[in-house]
């Protein structure tokens, strides 16, 4: 299908073969579909006691299929799966926990009206006489908990109201406090940064050291040479190799997670770049971005590239006027928006394809033909009542157009694929005949296939003299598509690019700004 | 993250810090509520407490207090019982049938019967809200139909007067102990085990799990479903005690007993600072919502305001409740984002 | 390569079933509300004495009047996902203010009828501000303005009843369309329900508050005002609430503090039986007037065949919770069948 | 804000029509069931159709109001004797019951009014069909009835009950009214005639009313009324009720306060509900009359109407078995009797 696995460093029997008697989890082969779309193809991990081990992967890798699977949230189709060397096979979360296994997802799922100790505690507080909470015990052991992370949260305080990045901190607390096993860090540091990251690596060390298994996901390179033992990569569902920290590079690294054929799968047509569409200048957003400018011109695809939590999804909805912004302008075709919301922008001719298919893009429980039709539903309204004749005749041409494999027009849109669905989405705003489109995460959960079809409608659009913005964690996408690639970091753009100077590697490193390695 | 983000967090002492809790919690702001309306009763009308008026205030709540602490039960997680009015029917014509057919049964054994028979009836709430997995205002909007046909078609034109009772389980609801009517102390102590089983044990404290977080609970492996068919059922059995105390305390009981309470419930637990949509509030709370919605209705009376004025102003209350919890929310988001910018 | 795919794409298509338009018609959502209806009908009119007849469809229909009239606007605000329990209140409001400028201010009845219509349209956008600009939950603003707005309706028209209506007016409300037994208010009620079925089925605004019941991101990403469209859902709730209590003054001869009491739970019931599902963003205008006139039926044929108000009320509640808990339970029941052929990923561990 | 979280996914509704369609036919097989005996048929003189509306069902006064005429309908042979009526006493489903009363061709409707104007064109409709209608214990307008079956005069009730809290405070001091719902049209007429004795019987000259309030006819709220009433009159000397449900709602709360005894409670009672408290000396006295005998005189009324040997004109007599001959006084009312006083010496000897 891609680039073949033998670039692997090791041999590729290494982690699966493994029957070592440190090996505490073993993942073989797992599969996992989601009707047609196969999220994990071989998903494949070992961890060993006393280890810090790294998995890394391009978004939609299959890394978060693969926690979950391990967290018992999902049962995977097939594979083995092996603790203390015995199958297992986990029904529920709560079996995942039993096994020993913590999970510490990057959205903490904290309850907002209980306490930060009894978010840590709860099912399992301290009780006392009667059965009872004995809630000063509780406070002390929430305390000993954040003196070893040194943090000071006041464990009596509601966790409704906490950072993020103190969120995280209880989850992590939460876990140690279970004697977890095994222990997997999903981007725990996407919303931590220096001192915490820092105490974080440092309890994750002490951990290890008690012989505490950690399976750790990032992004950031930095991280992982930093803190990891061994990296196992993944691409597009499946295991790809297992190294030694030591005796791997960087670019070798980004080697294998992006490793594939990019020409056929970013059939990207040469188009005639012309006039300025967007332009952006100095837009900012208190504690969201800050200082953003850019230009994107007819014809031209600009990606957006960087970490999830940077800021770029944020920029995009202020540009389209869903979220607003503190300073800044925002222009197009020289000229401001008449208002600042989402109809003015539509108005002024951008389209905004969104990241959540399901919750953002679409009306799952409506057809094909009124999804496809709900931007133009004005415009398709003579003295205000909809011509229904003209919205199945625009219904069917654009899905037409865009070959959306559907039975029927009528048929709910959360009947089709994930590839078609998002046809659909990018079928409703070409309809607007925009200038501008916005698309956040094209190709998120759609199967290979469909995506280089997604791609080469991109790529259609910019030939049309469409202006396109383009989010995607996918490096492949991002060098494969855009004409200029601006990466941001933090809330900031860190690096703009033209297509000719943008490399994996610069991109990667800009995207996670550890200057000892940007240089 | 820098440390300033998490400093705000450490302010003052753990104790200065407690008692600044209690004066900004919900439950204190009603309960300060209570006290103005009854001091400025007491001082346009001196009779209001009076031994008597004290007496009627207790009386009158008791009954509310226990079905609002029931409520509460269920509201705080995430879903509520209509149908409390028709379980009051019910059970509180259960308490006359039982008399009427065992007149020398043990009035211990009627209070236990009682609140066994509301059991029934909340545990088939909550089975049917968890097992079809739809809001539980419909279920139970729809029980409160079929409850109260089931109470019609069982008592017919039948009522039960205290008189048919006996004697000494009507003056259950009249003895004092200390100046302090009896059921109203029954109630308190209802109060007082519930915040108890709510702040203190594990069950309780998954039910604000469940009602903060449903998701999330069901992560951690709460039994989601069989904590809230226990809140369905545990309203069920206070209501059923209510229904005992109903019978004892009024004159009659029939088909229609109890009907229309339920909005006059919900009320008093949103009054009393329970999150409509579940995860936060206390019983504590709820119960002085509900005394305070009792006395409201006394004290108006006492005050000579227009009684066509009394829904109104319960309707006021209870926008004004809700108001006040969504700008308490936004204040604590605004800080939020406030600390958040200052990390970045 | 792009043979491949598109051959996999057809694969993972959903299965062809091509309808035309007549079979989606018949085999719609609202559709099956429509065959409960002619089959209660049909089962009435063989079981119930007297109940094939003219007098039958008079009887029925003035007294479905109020209830679909407020289920109209009730259809709306739950396909957007909120909630207005206030319906009855407002009605209630507007028949207590009705009597008292009619029978005390002395104002002439054009005036009296504005008058009504803006108490509706202000109780609606009391609503409407609390709900969709505050940001409060619509179920307990409505629970709350149900109590204010009955408690006003007493303090407007205290314990006393206003029945000197003009005998022309209050006859013209129960007549009827010649030998029909249709009442002639039906007519304007028809204009109503058509009204409302344009403007949710064939007009942008309509095709907006679908995809706002759905998910209000959704809604957000393609232009429409999501608060300012619940707002006008609430004055609209108003302003045709407040007609259904005009027309309940008129049509009883009485204008009462406690008129139209009690009508909300039956609204919301006919409008969920009617099709439109509780999770916001399902629903049809048909199947909504079928919910009204099924729940009509069968407690007319129940009250003629001369059984108790008992029994109403039970199967009242059991249609209720059965129109609700069937495609629930039937949803679960296959979403653990082919749980494995799903197509769609499946929202995290939510499901039990 | 969405209202509602949608735990799972979407639903079809095939099922729901499933649902829908079993609960309607368990509905019609259950009225198949129930009603065969309703129909009648019309014009037979000798043999006709009596339909009760009360207005509750489901109330003790009411019943044994009732079970008068069901005697005298047993004891009458061909007369099929039927009640219905609303659960709770509301004019509106008073009405509804009214239409299917008359799409059955019933001969007599014996009704007592929630509201004397709200049922009257139902009734005018029922005319119009050939029903004779009857009102008891609560009139309607004069114009919708033919006859009206009073238990009293109402000025002697009236007189009655003032004589008797005369008699207990010595004619003087505060007293106040606890009546039923606003609207009641009995209850409102014994009271105007209390007020006016008030004013011109110079005994009464140091009695002073201060205030009528009302308790619905609801057990718990008559309760609470009458507990404010005492707080706020503190020289509360008597209450009048002149309903059955307030005057035991207030006893009950009198014989558990410190008011007991000092505050004297008169009024219109059953015996068997007040009973406990004449006896524990709450209560020394009371009136009523049997209300058995209105359900008996409506039934024997019905007769001669149907024979058409009685139109209900003022001066019309008939025969009402045990009742002897009644004749229909000025507005076409029939006075059953007169009231009955009950205290500690006589209340033993009454069971109803």
């Amino acid at each position: 299908m891609t680039m073949s696995q033998s670039t692997s460093d090791s041999p590729r029997a290494d982690p699966r073969g493994s029957s070592e008697s440190t090996s505490v989890l073993s993942l073989i082969s797992a599969t996992k579909s989601f009707g047609a779309v196969a999220a994990l193809t071989d998903g494949s991990v070992d961890l060993r006691a006393g280890e810090i081990h790294a998995l890394v992967g391009e978004n939609g890798a299959g890394k978060s299929t693969l926690v979950k699977v391990l967290a018992g949230v999902h049962q995977p189709d097939s594979g083995r799966f092996l603790v203390e060397g015995a199958d297992v096979v986990f029904r529920s979360p709560a079996d995942s926990k039993t096994a020993g296994i913590s999970v510490i997802y990057q959205e903490p799922t904290l309850f907002p009206d209980l306490t930060v100790a009894e978010n840590i505690f709860i099912g399992r507080q301290p009780r006392g006489r009667l059965g009872l909470i004995d809630r000063p015990a509780m406070r002390t052991m929430a305390r000993e908990l954040f003196g070893r992370l040194g943090v000071p949260i006041d464990p009596d305080r509601i966790a409704d109201g906490l950072s993020i990045a103190d969120q995280q901190i209880i989850e992590i607390a939460k876990a140690i406090s279970l004697d977890a096993r095994i222990l997997v860090m999903d981007e725990p540091t996407a919303a931590l940064s220096g001192v915490e990251v820092d105490r974080l690596f440092a309890v994750a060390r002490s951990l290890r050291d008690r012989g505490t298994a950690i399976l750790f996901i990032s992004h950031r390179f930095d991280e992982v040479f930093e803190l990891c033992d061994r990296i196992t990569v993944m691409r597009d569902g499946a295991f790809i190799a297992t190294h030694r920290t030591a005796e791997i590079t960087v670019d070798g690294l980004v080697r294998e997670m992006v490793g594939r054929d990019i020409a056929t799968l970013f059939p990207k047509q040469e188009a005639q770049i012309g006039e300025v569409v967007l332009s952006v200048a100095g837009l900012s957003r208190s504690g969201v971005f800050s200082d953003i400018s850019f230009e994107v011109r007819s014809g031209e695809i600009v990606a957006l590239a960087g970490l999830v939590g940077a800021g770029r999804t944020e920029v995009a909805r202020a540009i389209f006027g869903i979220d607003r912004y503190d300073s800044g302008s925002v222009l197009i075709d020289g000229k401001p928006l008449r208002r600042h919301t989402p109809q003015a922008a539509i108005d002024a001719g951008m389209g905004f394809v969104p990241e959540d298919r399901r919750k953002q893009g679409l009306v799952m429980d409506l057809s094909v033909a009124r999804n496809a039709t709900l931007t133009l539903r004005t415009q398709l309204a003579r003295f205000g009542l909809i011509n229904a004749k003209e919205e199945r005749k625009a219904a069917e041409e654009w899905t037409t157009r865009l070959q959306v494999k559907t039975g029927s027009q009528d048929l709910a849109v959360s009947t089709l694929s994930g590839g078609n669905q998002q046809k659909v989405v990018i079928a409703k705003w070409l309809a607007t005949n925009p200038k501008l489109l916005i698309v956040d995460e094209p190709t998120r959960g759609i199967d290979v296939g469909t995506k280089a079809e997604v791609h080469r409608l991109i790529s259609e659009l910019a030939v049309r003299g469409i202006a396109v913005l383009m989010i995607s964690s996918e490096l492949p996408e991002v060098l494969g598509m855009a004409d200029t690639v601006l990466v941001m970091h933090e809330g900031r753009i860190s690096a703009a690019l033209d297509r000719s100077e943008a490399t994996a590697e610069i991109v990667m490193h800009a995207a996670s700004a550890s200057p000892e390695i940007l240089t | 993250m820098s440390q300033n983000a998490s400093a705000p967090i450490l302010h003052g002492t753990t104790a200065s810090r407690a008692i600044g809790r209690i004066f900004v919690s919900r439950e204190f702001s009603v309960f300060a509520a209570l006290a103005l309306l009854i001091i400025i009763t007491e001082v346009v009308n001196p009779r209001f407490l009076s031994g008597q008026g004290v007496k009627d205030l207790l009386l009158n709540s008791t009954i509310f207090v226990v079905m609002a602490v029931g409520q509460a039960l269920v509201i705080i997680t995430k879903n509520v019982d209509l149908s409390v009015g028709s379980i009051l029917g019910l059970t509180a014509f259960g308490t006359g049938s039982l008399f009427a057919a065992f007149p020398t049964i043990p009035i211990a054994l009627v209070f236990l019967i009682g609140m066994a028979f509301g059991a029934v009836l909340g545990a088939i709430n909550g089975f049917i809200v968890t097992l079809a997995g739809v809001p539980a205002l419909v279920i139970t909007l729809g029980t409160l139909y079929i409850y109260r046909g089931i109470n019609n078609a069982w008592a017919g034109s039948k009522q039960y007067f205290i008189g048919n009772q006996p004697a000494a389980f009507g003056t259950l609801s009249v003895q004092t102990i200390g100046g302090i009517p009896t059921i109203a102390i029954a109630a308190l102590i209802v109060v007082i085990i519930a915040a108890i089983f709510m702040f203190a044990t594990r069950a309780g404290r998954d039910l604000y799990a469940v009602g903060s977080d449903t998701d999330a609970a069901r992560l951690f492996g709460i039994k989601v479903n069989s904590r809230t068919v226990g809140a369905f059922t545990a309203c069920g059995t206070l209501t059923g005690l209510a229904g005992v105390f109903y019978a004892s305390r009024f004159n009659s009981v029939g088909a229609d007993t109890g009907s229309g309470f339920e909005l006059q419930i919900v009320a008093a637990v949103v009054v009393g600072g329970v999150a409509i949509f579940g995860g936060s509030g206390t019983v504590t709370g709820a119960a002085i919502g509900a005394v305070l919605l009792t006395t409201m209705t006394g004290a108006l009376a006492a005050l000579n305001v227009s009684k066509f004025w009394q829904q109104a102003i319960v309707g006021v209350l209870i926008i004004a409740a809700i108001l006040i919890d969504r700008i308490l929310s936004l204040r604590t988001a605004r800080k939020l984002r406030v600390s958040e910018a200052r990390n970045v | 390569m792009s043979n491949a795919t598109a051959t996999r794409s057809t694969a993972t298509a959903a299965p062809v079933n091509v309808k035309s338009n007549a079979r989606r018609v018949l085999l719609g959502r609202d559709a099956n509300t429509v065959y409960a209806l002619i089959l209660v009908v049909i089962l009435a009119s063989i079981f119930v004495p007297f109940f094939a007849g003219v007098t039958t469809v008079s009887f029925l229909l003035i007294d479905a009047v109020p209830i679909l009239l407020m289920a109209m606007p009730m259809a709306l605000i739950i396909i957007t996902g909120e909630i207005d329990l206030s319906v009855a209140s407002t009605a209630g409001l507007s028949a207590a203010a009705m009597g008292v400028l009619f029978h005390d201010a002395h104002w002439s009845l054009g005036w009296v009828f504005v008058a009504c219509l803006l108490v509706g349209l202000v109780c609606g956008a009391f609503n409407g501000i609390l709900i969709s600009t505050i940001g409060l939950p619509s179920l307990a603003v409505t629970i709350g303005t149900l109590a204010l707005f009955r408690g006003l309706a007493l303090v407007v028209i205290g314990d006393s009843a206003v029945a000197d209506f003009p005998v022309a007016l209050t006859t013209f409300a129960t007549s009827t369309i010649g030998g029909t037994g249709i009442p002639t208010v039906m007519i304007f009620v028809l204009v109503v329900i058509l009204i409302f079925g344009v403007v949710l089925h064939f007009t942008p605004f309509g095709r907006s508050l679908f995809a706002l019941g759905f998910s209000k991101e959704a809604a957000t990403f393609v232009g429409i005002h999501v608060n300012r469209s619940k707002f006008w859902l609430y004055v609209a709730s108003g302003v045709v609430s407040s007609i259904a209590g005009v027309f309940w003054v008129l049509r009883y001869s009485s204008a009462q503090s406690d008129s139209v009491k009690g009508l909300e739970l039956s609204v919301v019931a006919a409008v969920l039986l009617g099709g439109v599902s509780i999770f916001g963003g399902l629903g049809g205008i048909v199947g909504v007037v079928a919910g009204v006139l099924l729940i009509r039926t069968v407690n007319y044929s129940l009250q003629l065949a001369g059984l108790p108000d008992t029994v109403l009320t039970i199967v009242t509640g059991t249609l209720l919770v059965l129109s609700v808990i069937a495609p629930s339970i039937s949803a679960r029941l296959r979403l653990s069948a082919d749980r494995k052929r799903s197509k769609n990923l499946p929202r995290e561990a939510t499901a039990t | 804000m969405k209202l509602f979280r949608q735990a799972e996914g979407r639903a079809s509704t095939t099922r729901r029509i499933l649902a829908v369609a079993a609960v309607a036919t368990a509905a019609a097989v259950a009225l198949s069931g129930c009603a065969g005996g309703t129909a009648t048929s019309p014009g037979n003189a000798k043999s006709f159709s009596i339909a009760f509306v009360p207005k509750q069902l489901n109330n003790p006064y009411t019943d044994v109001e009732l079970s008068g005429g069901k005697k005298a309908a047993a004891a009458l042979s061909g007369v099929s004797y039927s009640v219905v009526g609303p659960n709770t006493a509301s004019a509106s489903s008073q009405v509804s019951y009214i239409n299917t009363l008359t799409q059955k061709h019933t001969n007599v409707i014996a009704i007592a009014a929630n509201d004397p104007n709200a049922v009257c064109s139902a009734l005018n409709q029922a005319k119009t069909g050939g029903a004779k209608i009857i009102t008891f214990d609560s009139d309607t307008d004069k114009s919708c009835r033919s006859l009206f079956i009073n238990q009293v005069n109402a000025k002697d009730v009236a007189l009655v009950e003032l004589k008797q809290m005369a008699e207990q405070i010595n004619n003087e001091g505060d007293i106040a009214i606890l009546s039923a719902t606003a609207n009641a049209t009995n209850q409102n007429a014994w009271i105007e005639f209390m007020k006016q004795e008030l004013k011109s019987n110079p005994a009464y000259a140091k009695m002073n009313l201060v205030t009528t309030v009302y308790g619905n006819d609801d057990d718990t709220t008559s309760f609470q009324v009458a507990q404010g009433l005492l707080q706020s009159y503190p020289n509360l000397k008597g209450i009048i009720s002149p309903t059955t449900v307030g005057i035991a709602a207030t006893a009950r709360y009198l014989s558990t306060s410190s008011y007991k005894g000092k505050v004297i409670l008169t009024g219109l009672g059953l015996p068997n509900e007040m009973r406990q408290y004449v006896k524990d000396g709450t209560v020394k006295e009371f009136a009523l009359w049997d209300p058995a005998k209105i359900g008996q005189a409506a039934v024997y009324a019905a007769k001669e109407l149907v024979a058409g040997t009685i139109t209900g004109k003022t001066g019309d007599t008939f025969k009402a078995g045990s009742l002897g001959t009644l004749k229909v006084g000025a507005d076409s009312t029939v006075i059953v009797g007169g009231p009955t006083e009950f205290n500690a010496a006589n209340i033993d000897k009454f069971n109803f």
